[in-house]
């Protein structure tokens, strides 16, 4: 759903001290207080959960009726019945619980997530998602629990890199894609910096490696706020 | 003496007409009713609109229902995928049409059907393309777009166990639509791995009370259980 | 909720074979069918489960999230956790399950019971019910699940003196008491008679007693068909 | 470490204001969270709106809030039973507010809160005094009546059994609207009998998870149970 495949290289981010896929989930982990309930999309994402700290308790939800998700089982021990949105083998942790798929996305409907960290294709300057469909003619559209994720969570964090392979940039004044939800997104974690959606466009909170505002301004086109030396920023443990 | 038991999957599903509404459970290969499906297959009804989250995977189960041009239409939320070339190759050929429904929104026009309710306002896919067309309302400052339910004329799902009255427990993620369709069809056919016998379930885990199924068959532990052998990655 | 007193004499009734409540409850428990799903009203329909023939499968539904549920315990065996919705003690049999409210009233709504048995202040020709509230001034109103039951079962029964301790018909040709459902009542069983609601007002499949159809008109003031010799009427084993 | 358990019940409700919603769990006696609705009468909060099934019996629970002149507005289905008294007396008193909801409306109301539903239409109440002033319409054939969603700043409930991570299971008809509840309030606290190991309840059989519960109190085998005494008619 992300376009980001987790072992892929990534051609277009020159190697100057941006984050590779490993190093940015450990970033977002590092965001994620105990005790939050948080789902991670297909992809990418996945890889923050064995980032997190060993010992803090953060409760995994995965759209396919669990909380307390665990990783994934040793070999020889996978559970065709236990598996995550990605249908991928998962395991169960002390303190889980199992719901059909009404209740599962009531919880996300309802605004009980605390965070879901998805992947984008484009992210707009007032926070709308394009994540599911690139509109390409004759392209099967899939959209999954993309949508529902998208407006339910408290906050909606994407993790992706700034630039496509083709050196567009992913953050933009208006989505050309297909949305996948309106004003939604809360903060962006990319492999240059982070950026959180604000009244009037996107902050910029964090550079990674030599990276300046002034070169994130021309690779996306935006105005930034620099918000670096700032303390106001969403993160859920300030 | 009421017995919701069935000889076999064939007897179960027998009375399936062209044209009609099947639901089937089932996220991924998780709680998919393989053997309802194959004896659908063999039965050979057509002209069937399928509603469930996948458009099937590699070449059984609801892909070989496609393969064999049974299936006229489909109502899900993920039908493509790494290996759903039956599907692929149905929808581009224009043999299948598509109704593409956001995963929650899916599952509540399920539960609504079962549950009485005419129509609802739903958060999800506004500002969408899925939003197309559909009736928008504002309530308390959140914008909403109506849904309706979602009816079948029979449910297939998969559960773990069951009794001769037809209360039902499943298994971890394969839970997920069987309690929804199973209360959103005419009639639901179930298809377990045990039979046990009356009051064996415990009243306070039952998941699915037999009020919503008409049909069980005992299938045995699933083929791919005994393999111990997954379909999706390997772990 | 039916003003309809399981214990009290009828004094309106003159006694000449019409039938007590505990005769009326065994006539109605021979039109339910093995594997039913009945929701007994509050009352006088309460007596309808002691009725049903041993060993005949009927499984009863409680508003109040149950099915399968059993008869009153032995003394000593009350369970604070388990009651009916007349919030009476009752048990558990084999194959019971329990849910909550919404799952309980999706049930009705959804139209999954095959049968509940109210009682009534009046039923009109069409087959609306009114057995919640007299409208008397100062009354508090009190609903509970009365009107998802009417809207709800696939078959709505009535059970019920035909008159009023002042002698006034039950069955009118237009409720005057605040309504619990529209055109919802398909049978109701009296002391004196059955009557089903057909298409043009009500049909008496069925005397007690040396009741007649004369008198049944002369008593409600209503134009009755008479369907005693006939087959086509709505029970279930038919 | 998660740890939702609270010293004790005035502690884990120590911060309803006055003014709040709450929803109080509980048919008749069954469920009714007892020691947190005296902890609310002790902590003294007024102007409350309850919503709960019944409007409190005798002259304990709701009961006493309503005697102690704290309720401004109940939403119920059935206010009006034997020992109703203490409602009885501050409605003809002009007191108490009521809002009248059928129990099924009221059950499906509450859940639309939780689920993040806007509006529903229900079939529950058309052509009675319940929908006057209601949107109407007919839908496929059949009539039904717009409700909206019921939300409190806190919920009461009792269950059976809780963990530290707050997962919940109930004991029988003493179910009945925690679940919902527990889904639909900004703050849910919940009174159980026992409070066990994180793990020690079976994953198939959590009834509530514990996503939707703030704070827990072991209040002990609930009083009425050791007495061996039932509220309602005797066995």
């Amino acid at each position: 759903m992300s376009g980001l495949d987790p072992s892929a290289p990534n051609p277009s981010a020159p190697n100057r001290g941006a984050l590779d896929r490993r190093a940015l989930a450990a970033r977002i982990a590092q965001d994620i207080p105990e005790g939050a309930i948080v789902n991670l999309g297909i992809g990418a994402p996945t890889l923050i959960a064995d980032a997190l700290p060993a010992g803090l308790e953060v409760i995994l939800h995965t759209e396919n009726g669990m909380l307390g998700m665990g990783p994934a089982p040793e070999p020889g021990l996978v559970d065709p019945d236990l598996m995550n949105a990605g249908k991928q083998p998962v395991t169960e942790l002390p303190g889980a619980s199992y719901f059909h798929h009404a209740d599962s996305f009531g919880m996300m409907r309802g605004g009980h997530l605390d965070i879901c960290v998805l992947g984008a294709f484009q992210v707009s300057e007032r926070g709308d998602l394009a994540n599911w469909h690139t509109g390409a003619p004759g392209a099967i559209p899939a959209v999954g629990g993309a949508m529902d994720l998208a407006i339910g969570a408290k906050s909606v964090w994407v993790m992706t890199d700034l630039l496509t392979r083709d050196g567009a940039s992913k953050l933009v004044a208006a989505c050309t894609y297909p949305l996948t939800g309106v004003a939604c997104v809360s903060r962006v974690y990319t492999d240059r910096a982070v950026f959180d959606v604000i009244a009037d466009g996107f902050a910029v909170s964090e550079l990674f490696g030599d990276t300046t505002l002034d070169e994130l301004q021309e690779l996306t086109g935006l105005w930034l706020r620099d918000a670096t030396g700032s303390d106001e920023t969403e993160g859920m443990r300030s | 003496m009421i017995s919701k038991l069935r000889a076999d999957a064939s007897e179960a599903i027998a009375d399936v007409g062209d044209g009609a509404t099947v639901m089937i459970g089932g996220f991924g290969a998780a709680g998919q009713p393989v053997e309802l499906i194959d004896a659908l297959i063999a039965q050979g009804a057509s002209d069937l609109t399928i509603v469930s989250n996948n458009a099937g995977n590699g070449d059984t189960g609801i892909a070989a229902l496609i393969t064999a041009g049974r299936v006229r239409r489909v109502v899900c939320s993920f039908p493509r995928q790494a290996d759903s070339h039956a599907f692929d190759a149905a929808y581009r050929a224009g043999e299948v049409e598509l109704e593409l429904v956001p995963q929650g929104n899916l599952a509540e026009r399920i539960r609504a059907a079962g549950a009485g309710i005419g129509a609802f306002f739903t958060p999800t896919g506004v500002g969408t393309t899925v939003s197309e067309g559909k009736e928008a309302r504002t309530i308390d400052g959140r914008d909403y777009i109506l849904e309706y339910p979602l009816r079948a004329d029979v449910a297939l799902i998969s559960a773990y166990r069951a009794d001769r009255w037809g209360n039902l427990v499943y298994r971890r993620t394969a839970r997920n639509f069987g309690p929804l369709m199973a209360a959103a069809a005419r009639t639901t056919v179930v298809q377990v791995d045990e039979v046990v016998e009356l009051g064996a379930l415990d009243p306070e885990a039952v998941v699915t009370p037999g009020i919503f199924v008409d049909r069980v068959v005992e299938v045995g532990e699933r083929p791919w259980l005994r393999a111990g052998e997954f379909v999706g990655a390997p772990a």
